[in-house]
């Protein structure tokens, strides 16, 4: 079962990766509709673990963000090129200082419940709900001042520009939230949270614990005779290899991020009535990792650390662990970045090299003898990461250096590399768009937070580092930040502050005939309002 | 006057063990490593400082151990398990959405067992060191030594992935069925697989039980008397034999009955069964304290409730006990 | 062996043969007996455990265990029942020949209502119904009160006797021709003994039937039989007419277990008065069964007020039935119980012994020492006898190699070889291990024994040899003797003194003689009544004891 | 001695059980030599079905499975034991303590134990080893703690009968002090049903292992054969090798186990003949 590996699998997954919007891998259009939709059907899809909530902001995992971005809907939406789309907001404007920002909303929106949505729900959502609940949101907004001149329209100033601040208007990072239930009460224990009233294409309908969630069609929709399907089950299957069976069966027609265990992911690829896509996840751009406690020894010693990247077979890791899943990356940013370099020192396997390394360090032994002796924390998301743990202590263990696994669950992983108790841990995090949000947070020394996850958990420091980032931060000029990053790519690539591990690509299943289900940069969580089945 | 205070004697039992459940677990699961407030915050995809004492201070986890104790005892005895961390929801209507689905499971199997097994134990007994009796003595002990998780997985492998006859998982179909009829016949469908991996061991056991318990009883003076008065062997089995060689079945039965919400673990998950063991199960990992000790709480008190039925049940079926 | 030719035989019995299962002490249960019942006789079959007896009457019932063969003929009613149909077997049994067995709480349903248990004999045997009043007949004609609301009692709401009655109504409700019993008195008290023994005589009088009634006991042959056949080792070694038997018997087996019957011969009283060693005063002992939360607790008194005195060399017996509170005041004065009240005082000690906590009474422990009943359950099978004999040595500080010594002497003087030192108690018979249960209790060089029914588990021709045993050792080493047991007899045979008791009270004391010749007690007045074949049994002649001295060296 | 044996040997499934104990057993402490690579270890391409190159297949990291099964009987085996020895030494305590001295204490005993039997009993031990973090201390710990009820009942029991046994009596007279009391008169007696149920317990606790492993919470340093089940799961449908060899695995030590520990009973209680239950 590993149960609780995948529970928190799509939970963590979505750590530091909200409200962040990014030009992400850039130029796929949306695959044009061939055939004719059909009006109606119903759609199934996987969705696990089960969500806490269906709220976005009072929760923010995967699990909630799928069902909930079809009953709510931000201002904007995005394509592939994280470029803004209408959504409730028909037009917008942003002045030439980038100070003001000007949204113009739609007249014919209807709460689910029939009461009119108007730039008031907008000001109560961007001033109240969001800074009360919405943790990732929050200094966003903060960051603005807004009024309602009338009814549909909304205007937020700044004190000074702030690029990311266009992409921050889609549903997840702010879900427009109906002022006439929420104002003045309660937002986490609002009864309104299990049944929950938004402006979006699909109403809720039922939440049958451990069986699934209903929406059905919104009739009142604002878009003309949209959406397409009657209905859409989120179902929770817990364990992957009945998600597959759903899948091939044809019992369910969508599945995404973590449903589907990679290994079996070339299989329902080669079926005909399935297709597999890796888009619509790009925005994450998560890189999993070996952390090491350079607070420790034999760690803090970045000999040992270039020995540990050598021992590592990377393409073993990809192809085997991943399945080919997976890319291999060279150091702290996604190759799909702008600021990617691969200019940058490379740790191709060789396992002699590592053994030079440790000798090097005065860490040697008899042959097949013992170097050095340590523990491994390994994500505790199921048994692709067991295995990804069993890996590298077979592969550390041949080099001489002894690796005992630990085992945890997601609670005590989570505190244990929050608290620095750890020698290794093998983890993953989504590294964005921007490098200043998603990238420097695991290397800065100002960010060492001791009992905070997702944080400079390994310790490392180095101050050239810490100026770089802080540097390209507030640097206006694009090509000057651009050298900044390479430069810091570089640097941390030399220290191996951190021993890449993959670059993950999380694919979305779905039945052929299921069309329209990635069609811009929301991926599977967009509204759904232009999914539809092809006619037979 | 006797049956009251009986009941009433029952119930102060009832509650002592209730509250030495619910302390024993308050400080168990808290002496686990790892803090709930972490794995919401990961959940919330916010770690900040910030987020975690909000968390930490909504749920009461910043106050001291003794204090948190009480509010809960105090809770707990006026039937309020709290919220769930997780859910955010109340842990009583968590249990209760569940606990038909669990009922429905497990009840079946032990139905199935308790009806098949002792006919098929008695069966066997009379008819000791025959093929019969031994063919079944040699399932019942594969049976009884084979884990549940691996019976359900071969089940699943033969019956839904080979022969395609039945659901692998669930409780429903993904296409709903319509009318109430073909709703039930549809649940009866994914029953039949996870009941029967329950059931087939809860058989090996009762199939056991009463063919060693009659075996016992045969041996007894009073089954020679039965004979000696010359009734025919049929009525020696049924009315001598059988009768008090199923005092220690029923007794068991009644035990098992109390197990049955806690004993469904493994089978749930196999089956992906929307039931309280799986509940339970994801609770422990979520470090979802209330839900968790919801769930132990209400399969204590099944058990000492069965406790309770399963003493009254051997005083009606045994004379002996109870009238000394 | 004079043998009735007159009359036709009900059952007679032609070579049978019931073979034993590989790996027993001998081959055949029942080895070639030839054995005949005659219509409206009872026949006693007596022998000691193992001698077949029983087997002999399960063989008639067709109830012998699968494995066993069943050989030879047994002709009743036109069939031979040991080659016989089993529904025409199924047919004859309860009907034609019913049975009534040893231990009536064992051989009674115990989760069915009394009623329908006889019930169950009508409806099976094809009678018509209704069975009411029929079966509320029967019980009455059993002499059980209230027969109305009897029925519907559980078996466990009986006491032995209306138990055994039930039984035997059970067995008698179709009046068959022959009514087999197997020792159907040996679990009962003596006074119900005689009740049941009246019955069955009164039952066999009016239905003109057979009985065939199997015992151990000669007294209850004298008591109730009119024929006798004497079975050893699965063989008929005499037969006969009873009072041929007893007055004339000429198989040496028979004449054993004739001289080991105890009679009614009080043991003369001493002349002199015993210095005395061991005086109890006014013990007493209530029982109370813990109260629930809501249920009130009961009381038993098991000893009240009972007093005895015992001398140096004396031997004072207790004696009462089941429930007369004899054993627990044999383990109060030993202190493996406490007393609620009383005044045990030792010679030489200062103090009452119930007053003393466990370190002070440890050192004066080895003064009074206890042999037990069961000679199974009193030795412990895993330890050697040289371990269990040397343990209160051992513990109060012998070496090893002087305790072994000690332990040699003991077993000499209780007449077992050294050797047996080193084996483990199952190599020993009941009467060899009742000796080292004697061996043990002498260790400790006691001034008082108190021996807790020490021969009532023994076969009767082992009893003698082992009282002999406790005559010979109290005379050589001047031990103080508490002798508890529920046989008069036993009592009188090797008592200076003796007590009465019953429900825990102390209705009778005084010299054996005066207790047996002259009881004031309408209590033990029954008592001595109720004693099996009295004035019917021989008087003793000949050295009984060195005939069955015999008997048991040839058994072990 | 020689009954023991000879009621032993009459029990045919016993006898097979033995042999069969006996060879997994055996398999148990030369796996490092009959599969010198350690299990873990990639030996060739992965998802190898059985009879190729690897006579059971390997498993998705390329592992050869033979060798897991080897390998972890070792692990299931040991584990088996130690929390059988465990809850058998809390249980015999406990009982023997209870039945021995009687009074409030026995209250306070057969409260404890009643306590214990109400929880439910895979739950308490999925949260033992959760709390106590996986590894095979926490096993060995969770297995006995939800084991050892039923062995103090029974050595209560035991315990009782054997106190008012009249050679204890005769000890107790004899001056014998009371902790030999209850180590040589006693307990050597009580040895017989307890040393049956031990047995069981070692199958009982076999099968709950690999339920805990199968559930991922097995010790992630060695392997066993609930892991190996539960790590398949995934690819069960098309690599049924790698869950249908470690469950047979199971299947036939845990039955074996069952046949020794009956041909046990028969022998060392032939009073008790076929008297037994337990639950999973």
């Amino acid at each position: 079962m590993h149960i609780r590996r995948a529970i928190a699998a799509t939970a963590f997954a979505l750590a530091g990766v909200l409200a962040v919007n990014a030009p992400g891998p850039l130029g796929i259009g949306a695959s044009p509709a061939q055939a004719e939709p059909m009006q109606g059907g119903t759609l199934n899809s996987t969705l696990w673990p089960e969500p806490p909530g269906i709220i976005i902001g009072v929760n923010l995992n995967a699990p909630t963000l799928l069902p909930s971005t079809k009953m709510f809907e931000g201002l904007l939406a995005y394509d592939f090129n994280l470029s803004p789309q209408p959504m409730l907001a028909e037009s917008w404007e942003v002045s030439d200082d980038g100070l003001t920002y000007t949204f113009k909303l739609r007249e014919n929106v209807k709460w689910h419940d029939g009461e009119a949505f108007t730039s008031e729900d907008v000001v109560y959502t961007l001033t109240e709900f969001i800074p009360e609940v919405h943790a990732r949101s929050r200094p966003t907004f903060a960051r603005a001042e807004i009024t309602a001149p009338d009814d549909y329209t909304v205007v937020l100033t700044l004190e000074e520009p702030y690029g990311p601040m266009i992409r921050s208007f889609d549903t997840i990072a702010a879900p427009m939230m109906p002022a006439h239930i929420y104002k003045g009460k309660d937002i986490r224990d609002n009864p309104a949270n299990r049944e929950p009233i938004g402006t979006g294409p699909f109403k809720f309908s039922e939440w049958k614990s451990g069986e699934y969630i209903h929406l059905v069609r919104n009739d009142d929709y604002y878009l003309d005779n949209r959406p397409y399907l009657d209905e859409i089950y989120y179902r929770f299957i817990p364990d992957s290899a009945s998600r597959a069976l759903a899948l091939e069966s044809g019992q369910v027609q969508l599945a995404t991020q973590n449903d589907i265990e990679l290994v079996d992911l070339a299989r329902l690829e080669a079926m005909p009535n399935l297709e597999v896509t890796t888009k619509g996840w790009e925005w994450g751009a998560p890189i999993s990792w070996l952390e090491m406690n350079v607070r420790r020894e034999p760690f803090d010693d970045v000999r040992f650390r270039k020995a540990v990247m050598f021992a590592l077979d990377h393409e073993f890791i990809r192809d085997n662990i991943f399945f080919g899943w997976a890319k291999i990356p060279t150091g702290p940013i996604h190759s799909s970045s702008p600021f990617y370099t691969a200019d940058v020192p490379t740790y191709p396997h060789d396992p002699e090299k590592a053994k030079a390394l440790l000798d090097e360090m005065g860490l040697t032994a008899e042959d097949g003898g013992t170097r050095a002796e340590i523990k491994l924390l390994g994500l505790p998301y199921g048994e692709m990461w067991d295995r990804l743990s069993q890996y590298i202590k077979q592969a550390l263990g041949e080099v001489g250096v002894e690796v005992t696994l630990e085992a945890s669950d997601v609670a005590g992983w989570g505190s244990r590399i929050s608290n620095w108790d750890v020698d290794m841990s093998t983890t993953y995090l989504t590294t964005l768009s921007d490098p200043a949000l998603g990238v420097a947070r695991s290397y800065i020394t100002e960010n060492q937070k001791k009992g905070v996850l997702f944080t400079n958990t390994s310790g490392y420091s180095n101050p050239e580092v810490d100026r770089l980032f802080a540097e390209a931060a507030s640097e206006p000029d694009s090509d000057k930040r651009m050298q900044m990053y390479h430069e810091v790519q570089k640097i941390i690539a030399d220290e191996v502050a951190l021993a890449w591990l993959v670059e993950l690509e999380w694919p979305t299943v779905h039945a052929s005939n299921l069309k329209n289900v990635v069609r811009n940069g929301l991926g599977p969580n967009d509204n759904f309002a232009e999914a539809y089945f092809e006619k037979e | 006057m006797r049956h009251l205070s009986y009941i009433a004697g029952w119930m102060v039992k009832a509650l002592a063990v209730v509250l030495a459940i619910t302390i024993l677990n308050f400080f168990l699961i808290r002496m686990a490593p790892g803090d709930p407030a972490i794995v919401l915050a990961g959940e919330a995809g916010a770690a900040d400082e910030q987020f975690l004492e909000q968390v930490r201070s909504d749920f009461g986890l910043d106050r001291p151990l003794p204090i948190q104790l009480a509010a809960y005892v105090g809770n707990v005895l006026t039937l309020d398990l709290g919220q769930s961390y997780r859910a955010q929801r109340p842990v009583v209507d968590m249990l209760f959405e569940r606990l038909p689905a669990t009922l429905l499971l497990t009840g079946s199997a032990y139905l199935f067992a308790l009806l098949l097994g002792p006919l098929l134990g008695a069966l066997a007994a009379t008819r000791p060191r025959t093929i019969f009796d031994s063919l079944l003595m040699v399932v019942a002990l594969f049976f009884y030594a084979t884990p549940i998780f691996w019976v359900g997985l071969l089940l699943i492998l033969v019956f839904s992935v080979q022969l395609g006859w039945l659901p692998p998982f669930g409780m429903q179909s993904m296409i709903p069925v319509s009318g109430a009829w073909n709703q039930t016949l549809d649940v009866l469908r994914h029953l039949i697989l996870p009941a029967l991996t329950l059931g087939l061991f809860y058989i090996a056991v009762y199939v056991r039980l009463t063919r060693a318990s009659m075996l016992e009883t045969s041996s007894l003076d009073y089954v020679k008397t039965a004979r000696a008065k010359g009734l025919p062997e049929w009525r020696v089995a049924t009315a001598h034999v059988l009768r008090t060689a199923l005092l220690p079945i029923i007794t068991f039965a009644g035990l098992q009955a109390g197990h049955l919400v806690g004993g469904a673990v493994v089978v749930e998950t196999v089956f992906a069964w929307p039931g309280i063991g799986r509940l339970a199960f994801d609770a422990l990992f979520q470090r979802d304290y209330n839900l968790l000790l919801g769930v132990f709480l209400l399969s204590a008190l099944m058990v000492v409730f069965f406790n309770m039925i399963t003493d009254i049940l051997v005083r009606l079926a045994d004379p002996r006990i109870g009238s000394a | 062996m004079g043998q009735d030719t007159t009359s036709t035989p009900l059952v007679s019995i032609e070579g049978l043969r019931i073979s034993l299962p590989l790996g027993s002490d001998r081959v055949m249960a029942v080895d070639g007996i030839d054995l005949s019942v005659k219509p409206g006789k009872i026949l006693c079959i007596v022998g000691e455990s193992g001698s077949g007896k029983s087997m002999t009457a399960h063989a008639i019932m067709g109830l012998v265990p699968k494995p066993l063969k069943v050989e030879g003929a047994i002709h009743f009613d036109g069939h031979n029942l040991a080659d016989i149909a089993p529904s025409v077997h199924r047919g004859i049994r309860g009907s034609r020949i019913g049975m009534v067995f040893q231990e009536p709480m064992a051989a009674l349903n115990p989760v069915m209502k009394v009623g329908k248990q006889i019930e169950e004999v009508f409806r099976f045997h094809n009678i018509p119904g209704p069975y009411d009043d029929r079966i509320v007949a029967l019980l009455d004609s059993m002499g059980l009160p209230e027969p109305e609301l009897l029925r519907h009692a559980y078996p466990f709401r009986l006491s032995g006797g209306q138990r055994q009655r039930v039984m035997i109504a059970m067995a008698l409700a179709l009046d068959p021709a022959l009514l087999i019993a197997d020792e159907p008195t040996t679990a009962l008290d003596v006074t119900t003994q005689k009740q049941i023994l009246n019955l069955l005589k009164t039952a066999q009088h009016e239905r003109q039937m057979s009985i065939m009634l199997i015992t151990h006991d000669f007294g209850v042959v004298a008591e109730i039989g009119d024929e006798v056949a004497v079975m050893q080792e699965g063989r008929i070694v005499e037969r006969g007419a009873v009072k041929d038997v007893l007055h004339d018997p000429q198989h040496p087996y028979t004449q054993t277990l004739l001289a080991a019957v105890p009679d009614l011969s009080p043991r003369p009283a001493a002349d002199a008065e015993p210095a005395p060693l061991l005086s109890a005063a006014n013990v007493s002992k209530t029982y109370r069964t813990r109260s629930g939360w809501f249920t009130p607790g009961r009381e038993v008194h098991a000893v009240q007020n009972v007093s005895l005195q015992l001398g140096r060399g004396e031997t004072v017996g207790v004696v009462g039935e089941s429930g007369s509170g004899k054993s627990t005041f044999a383990r109060i004065v030993v202190r493996l119980l406490t007393a609620d009240e009383g005044d045990v005082r030792l010679d030489g000690v200062d103090a009452n012994l119930l007053d003393l906590d466990t370190r002070q009474l440890a050192p004066l422990r080895k003064r009074v020492q206890m042999v037990f009943q069961d000679p199974f359950a009193s030795l412990n099978p895993r330890r050697t006898v040289f371990e269990i004999v040397a343990q209160g040595l051992r513990a109060h500080g012998v070496g090893r190699r002087e305790a072994r010594r000690r332990v040699e002497e003991l077993l000499d003087l209780v007449a077992l070889d050294p050797s047996a030192a080193d084996r483990y108690p199952n190599a020993f018979s009941g009467g060899q291990r009742q000796r080292i249960g004697i061996a043990r209790a002498l260790a400790l060089e006691p001034d008082v024994i108190v021996a807790d029914e020490p021969v009532s588990a023994l076969d009767v021709s082992i009893q003698a040899r082992v009282l002999d045993l406790f005559a010979d050792i109290q005379k050589r080493l001047g031990i103080g003797l508490l002798f508890i047991t529920h046989d008069l007899r036993v009592a009188a045979q090797i008592c200076d003194r003796v007590i009465v008791m019953r429900k825990g009270e102390v209705v009778e004391a005084g010299t054996s003689a005066q207790v047996l010749f002259d009881p004031q007690h309408e209590y033990t007045r029954l008592l001595i009544d109720s004693i099996p074949g009295r004035g019917q049994m021989p008087k003793k002649h000949g050295p009984a004891t060195a005939a069955a001295e015999a008997m048991e060296r040839t058994r072990e | 001695m020689r009954d023991f044996f000879q009621r032993f040997c009459e029990n045919r499934g016993a006898l097979v059980g033995l042999v069969v104990l006996t060879v997994i057993i055996l398999v148990a402490i030369t796996a490092p030599l009959l599969s010198p690579v350690d299990p873990w270890r990639s030996l060739g391409r992965p998802l190898q079905p059985p009879g190729g190159e690897f006579a059971l297949g390997t498993d998705m990291l390329g592992r050869d499975v033979l060798a897991g099964i080897l390998h972890g009987a070792r692990i299931s085996l040991w584990i088996g034991i130690l929390s059988a020895v465990v809850a058998a030494l809390i249980g015999v305590t406990m009982g023997a303590i209870a039945g021995f001295f009687g009074g409030w204490v026995d209250d306070v005993l057969v409260r404890i134990t009643e306590f214990f039997q109400t929880i439910p009993s895979f739950i308490f031990a999925i949260l033992l080893v959760a709390i106590l973090t996986p590894g095979l201390t926490s096993i060995v710990v969770a297995i006995a703690v939800v084991t050892w009820p039923p062995i103090a009942r029974l050595a209560r029991a035991e315990f009782m009968t054997l106190r008012s046994r009249e050679f204890v009596e005769a000890a107790v007279l004899s001056g014998v002090s009371r902790p030999r009391i209850i180590l040589r008169e006693v307990l050597p007696n009580a040895v017989s049903p307890l040393i049956v149920m031990g047995s069981l317990t070692v199958a009982t606790a076999i099968l709950t292992e690999s339920a805990l492993s199968f559930l991922g919470l097995g010790d992630p340093n060695r392997i066993s054969w609930g892991y190996m089940i539960g790590a398949a799961r995934t690819v069960f449908r098309h690599a049924w090798w790698l869950s249908v060899f470690p469950g047979l695995a199971i299947v036939l030590t845990v039955l074996a186990i069952n046949l020794v520990g009956e041909g046990l009973n028969d022998a060392l209680n032939p009073h008790l003949k076929g008297r037994r239950v337990g639950v999973q």
